[in-house]
């Protein structure tokens, strides 16, 4: 659903709009039969309301790795922690996240820190080989979001990173 | 065996969870970020994403695929068909790892995997073969030598090939040189080894291979042949069981070469033989396949084994639980294939998104798809959208039965294209219907069956 | 479907669209056929609703009684007329459509007449029984939609009549 | 035979559109206006709107029915089951108007349809009956006449009956008299003739029907028994195919019987000689069914045969094209009916429109259903929305998958709810699995079956 106010877009279009998706919703419901799509655009006001094909109960399970001790990971792009700032760095593969070099060792990185590009911020083993994860940028961490140990998939988000540029922004 | 990994896509991963649930095994599918929304990986009871769409970095790239395996904890693994299912590497990677491959050894593996060796082992076996070459080619000049010995026309075939593909057929002398170096690179770029064999070739054949199933314990049956001569370049378009050219007899001999020339190579698990049957109702051998084959349905509509559950039950290391004289072939069985293709383009690939589905369904009807409304064909993989295999009492039957099923079939979406009306056109061709075709067929009638319908 | 221009959109436009999406709903529904998208805009104001994933192909194919000779008639809905003015007069049973009572008699009406309330206006013969249309009010006859002896199905559409009241309007 | 009206609609006309379309007849269906927009509609040859949404103007209407038949020139007319299916005058009407009618004779219909007279039929054809009444209950004074000579349990059955409905089954003196007076009332409704006939009630007994098949000349097979012990109100809810309670010798007992009992009332077409099986393994016959049956796809799987296509041959003319020794039961079939019915309300029905459709498929899986997506589910027609399937090679392997298949299963809208799960906890159930159930399981195990799962 996207209301796209470009600029003041006047109350009444917003309201107008609302009274008409709520009667667009009515009368397709009363017809006995769901829609896929409901579009609709009073002056500068557009709402677009989208039930699409894949039907709610097929919507993906977890993809979590299951059966691996303390691995559940939610898939990449089922919560990724979007709402939260920064941009992700992926998992470039399936494997073992690991936070430090070795399990007495310090992390590499923690939140709050800030990294250089290609500093290694952590570790992905996957079939006895260490893939070191580094920072695509300059940045300060703002998320570390597996679990030490946890069982990752590809394109999974591993950090939060919000870009600091070549200087402190 | 409790959980296992299904290192495919598609079809056959339906079918391998299938199998799985019949047997009580749970079920963990890898997947590509392109297939995460598929119907396989939502059955499935967990999923792993391992790459990106290429298949070079996902389905194809074995480090991605143990891991998965040992990250979902799955104990064994089954390839499924093309990818890696061939792979003498990954067969030795999951013995390493803990995990039990759903084939044949590493080692049975590595010596199917190079066809010129096979010949050689399949000879010593006792097996007729076509004169031809038991070890690779290495020059021109030495192809020119062996031409002269067997003759003319003869088919150049790669080494590692497999699916039909890095196969030339040579009519005469004049053309062998450029056939060769065109071969030998076709092999290097397909399988990135451009080592070729020669053999001769044999004009109006059939394709006739065998379904075998072996133990962990030398034990070996067959499950009757299916005729697949029905091809596009190498390339089978449909297929059925039994073949319309054997007797019981011709069956039992075919037989039982497929199961001694198996059990010569220490293969374990399901496998195919492949033959080519001539004028003369003479068997050649030609190669084995060690993998599940898509057109693995015919035989189990018409002999009621569950050819995927077996694999799995003696993968575990189960003994044979029947023996050859309890395979009984009731009636017939046809599969067409239904590829994202356009028979009119020459086969060209019609990728696309589907928006309208129907498929068929009904008594002694058979679909094996993974299809559904909003299901994006990726140029990524490959074509095959569904199998549509029918049972009849006979073969006539089967056949009206599958003209029935295809006319319920529809797969529309913008872009796409099947091979639904050529298969319709086979359907009700006299020379397909009287007897089945030799493999000359769909080269020769192409044109003629796309136009026509 | 996005109409934007800036300005405020007059209530009357959004009074209007809502009455219009009703009115296209209705209209859809009594069709007895599915519609995939209703699509529409009155000044600033545009609604679309799509159920689109009811297939395209699951259309309905003609319902006409083919195979019978001379006999191949649209199915009710298909294609009634709907644009002509007045009522439709649709078949009770399915059978043959007869303009007179016998092939020698001249049509009970034609396109013109003004019948009454009652009044017989077509014959539909099923399983040797004559069944008597009549006409639900007084009107004028706008159209007659079969030919005589076409093969009609139940509900299809026989006569459009304009309703004329009790006295002549 | 050239051109067939189906006088039916859901998944049975879409199942005889199939048959037809295999023999290479051509279809008419005829349909309600609420029925307009549905599969057998669109995938008939042609379709007729006979007429509005209740049955008895539009299903149930004969005159409407034969008059699209001959509107659209068909020449053959299939009832289906239900409906007019065992309607006498359907047959005659069908007669007077040069309609081949797929089913037996009018005067054979007349004879089956009324239940006490083909009790009396039976007894003389040497059929074993429980003890009872060959002709219709006048009075109250008169049943506890019979009541006395017979003895309790016993049960008061319409004459007039079918589907299960207008039974009532008497323990004691004391409850006769009510049970007299509401059965009568409720065959009064149900089927507009009150007539009442009294057997003795059998406890702990099973359902075993055997599929008969006779041609127009005097021949006629059986196609083994099916075991249709789970019901629930003398309402099948899940059929088998053979009775794990039955010998190869009492399966040719009982099937010799049936044949024995159709050929004395002069019948032709499928039927369906229904039996009661006792604790000491002796049969009683119960009733006769002059139609096609919802459950006969687990017949078709376990033989072979198309039942709907040797309905219209022998309709035909044909005479039968196979002797008793070709009958081959191989394996074992359940059939689960998914109704619109919720399990947990005493079956209320449960209709409205279907948003969200995933049929099973796969390997030795068979779904008969009209559903897809949109399907509009009306109170005004039977509940019944797919029947699934499932073949294996034996009771085990076919219910293992038959679980499988039910997993897959997701018929989900708005109102809408389904006997699934019901299906699945018996799948899972130890008693039902341990040798099957007798008729008394599912009124005993309901509870615990619904609010286990």
């Amino acid at each position: 659903m996207t209301t796209s106010d470009t600029d003041a877009t006047p109350a009444a279009d917003i309201a107008a709009a609302a009274i008409l998706l709520r009667e667009a919703l009515a009368i397709a419901d009363s017809s006995g039969r769901t829609p896929a799509r409901i579009a609709l655009a009073v002056g500068g006001a557009s709402v677009e309301v989208d039930w699409s094909q894949t039907p709610a109960a097929a919507a993906p399970q977890p993809l979590a790795l299951t059966g691996a001790p303390s691995a559940v990971v939610p898939a990449a792009g089922a919560d990724d922690g979007g709402a939260m700032p920064g941009i992700a760095v992926e998992s470039p593969l399936v494997g073992t996240f690991y936070r430090a070099p070795s399990p007495e060792a310090d992390p590499f990185v923690s939140v709050g820190d800030v990294v250089e590009e290609g500093q290694t911020i952590a570790i992905v083993e996957a079939m006895k080989l260490m893939n070191t994860i580094t920072a695509p940028e300059r940045g300060r961490i703002s998320a570390i979001l597996p679990e030490d140990g946890d069982r990752v998939e590809f394109g999974q988000p591993l950090v939060r990173l919000v870009p600091l540029g070549t200087d402190a922004a | 065996m409790r959980r296992v990994l299904i290192a495919n896509r598609g079809e056959i991963a339906l079918r391998i969870i299938r199998a799985c649930r019949d047997l009580g095994l749970e079920t963990v599918v890898v997947h590509s970020t392109q297939d995460r929304d598929t119907r396989p990986v939502r059955m499935a009871d967990a999923a792993v994403c391992i790459g990106p769409p290429e298949p070079a970095r996902s389905y194809l790239y074995t480090p991605a695929v143990v891991e998965a395996a040992l990250a979902s904890r799955a104990d064994a693994m089954h390839p499924g068909y093309g990818f890696l299912s061939e792979d003498a590497d990954l067969a030795a990677v999951c013995r390493e790892n803990g995990l039990t491959f759903v084939g044949p050894s590493a080692e049975a593996m590595a010596r199917v995997a190079d066809k010129a060796e096979t010949r050689a082992l399949m000879t010593e076996a006792g097996l007729p073969l076509l004169p031809g070459t038991t070890a690779a080619v290495q020059s021109e000049a030495e192809a020119f030598a062996v031409a002269e010995e067997i003759g003319f026309p003869l088919i150049l075939k790669a080494t590692a090939g497999g699916g039909g593909r890095g196969m030339t057929v040579v009519r005469g002398r004049e053309h062998l040189a450029k056939a060769f170096r065109e071969t030998r690179t076709q092999a290097k770029l397909a399988f990135n080894d451009g080592s070729l064999y020669i053999e001769r070739y044999l004009e109006g054949a059939r394709h006739i291979e065998v379904q075998i199933l072996c133990d962990a314990h030398g034990n070996g049956v067959h499950l009757g042949e299916r005729d697949c001569s029905v091809q596009r370049r190498h390339q089978k378009v449909l297929e059925e069981a039994p073949s319309p050219a054997l007797t019981p007899a011709m069956r039992d001999d075919v037989g039982a070469l497929a199961v001694r020339g198996a059990l010569a190579v220490g293969y374990q698990g399901a496998g195919t033989m492949e033959f080519l049957l001539d004028a003369e109702g003479r068997f050649w051998f030609m190669e084995m396949n060690a993998r599940i084959q898509v057109e693995h349905p015919v035989t189990e509509m018409v002999t009621g084994i569950d050819l995927v559950a077996a694999q799995l039950r003696v993968a575990a290391g189960e003994r044979l639980w029947f023996g050859q004289e309890d395979v009984k072939v009731t009636g017939h069985a046809i599969e067409c294939r239904i590829n994202a293709e356009e028979p009119r383009s020459g086969f060209a690939p019609r990728t696309g998104t589907v928006t309208d589905l129907a498929l068929p369904a009904g008594p002694w009807i058979r679909v094996d798809s993974h299809l559904e409304a909003g299901t994006h064909v990726s140029p990524h993989y490959d074509a095959l959208l569904a199998k549509v295999v029918a049972w009849g009492a006979d073969r006539e039957e089967s056949a009206r039965r599958m003209r029935r099923a295809l006319a319920e079939l529809r797969v529309e979406g913008r872009g796409l294209a099947t091979t639904r009306d050529l298969h319709e056109a086979v359907l009700g061709d006299a020379e397909f219907l009287d007897g089945g075709v030799t493999l000359d067929y769909l080269g020769r009638r192409l044109d003629d069956l796309v136009a026509t319908d």
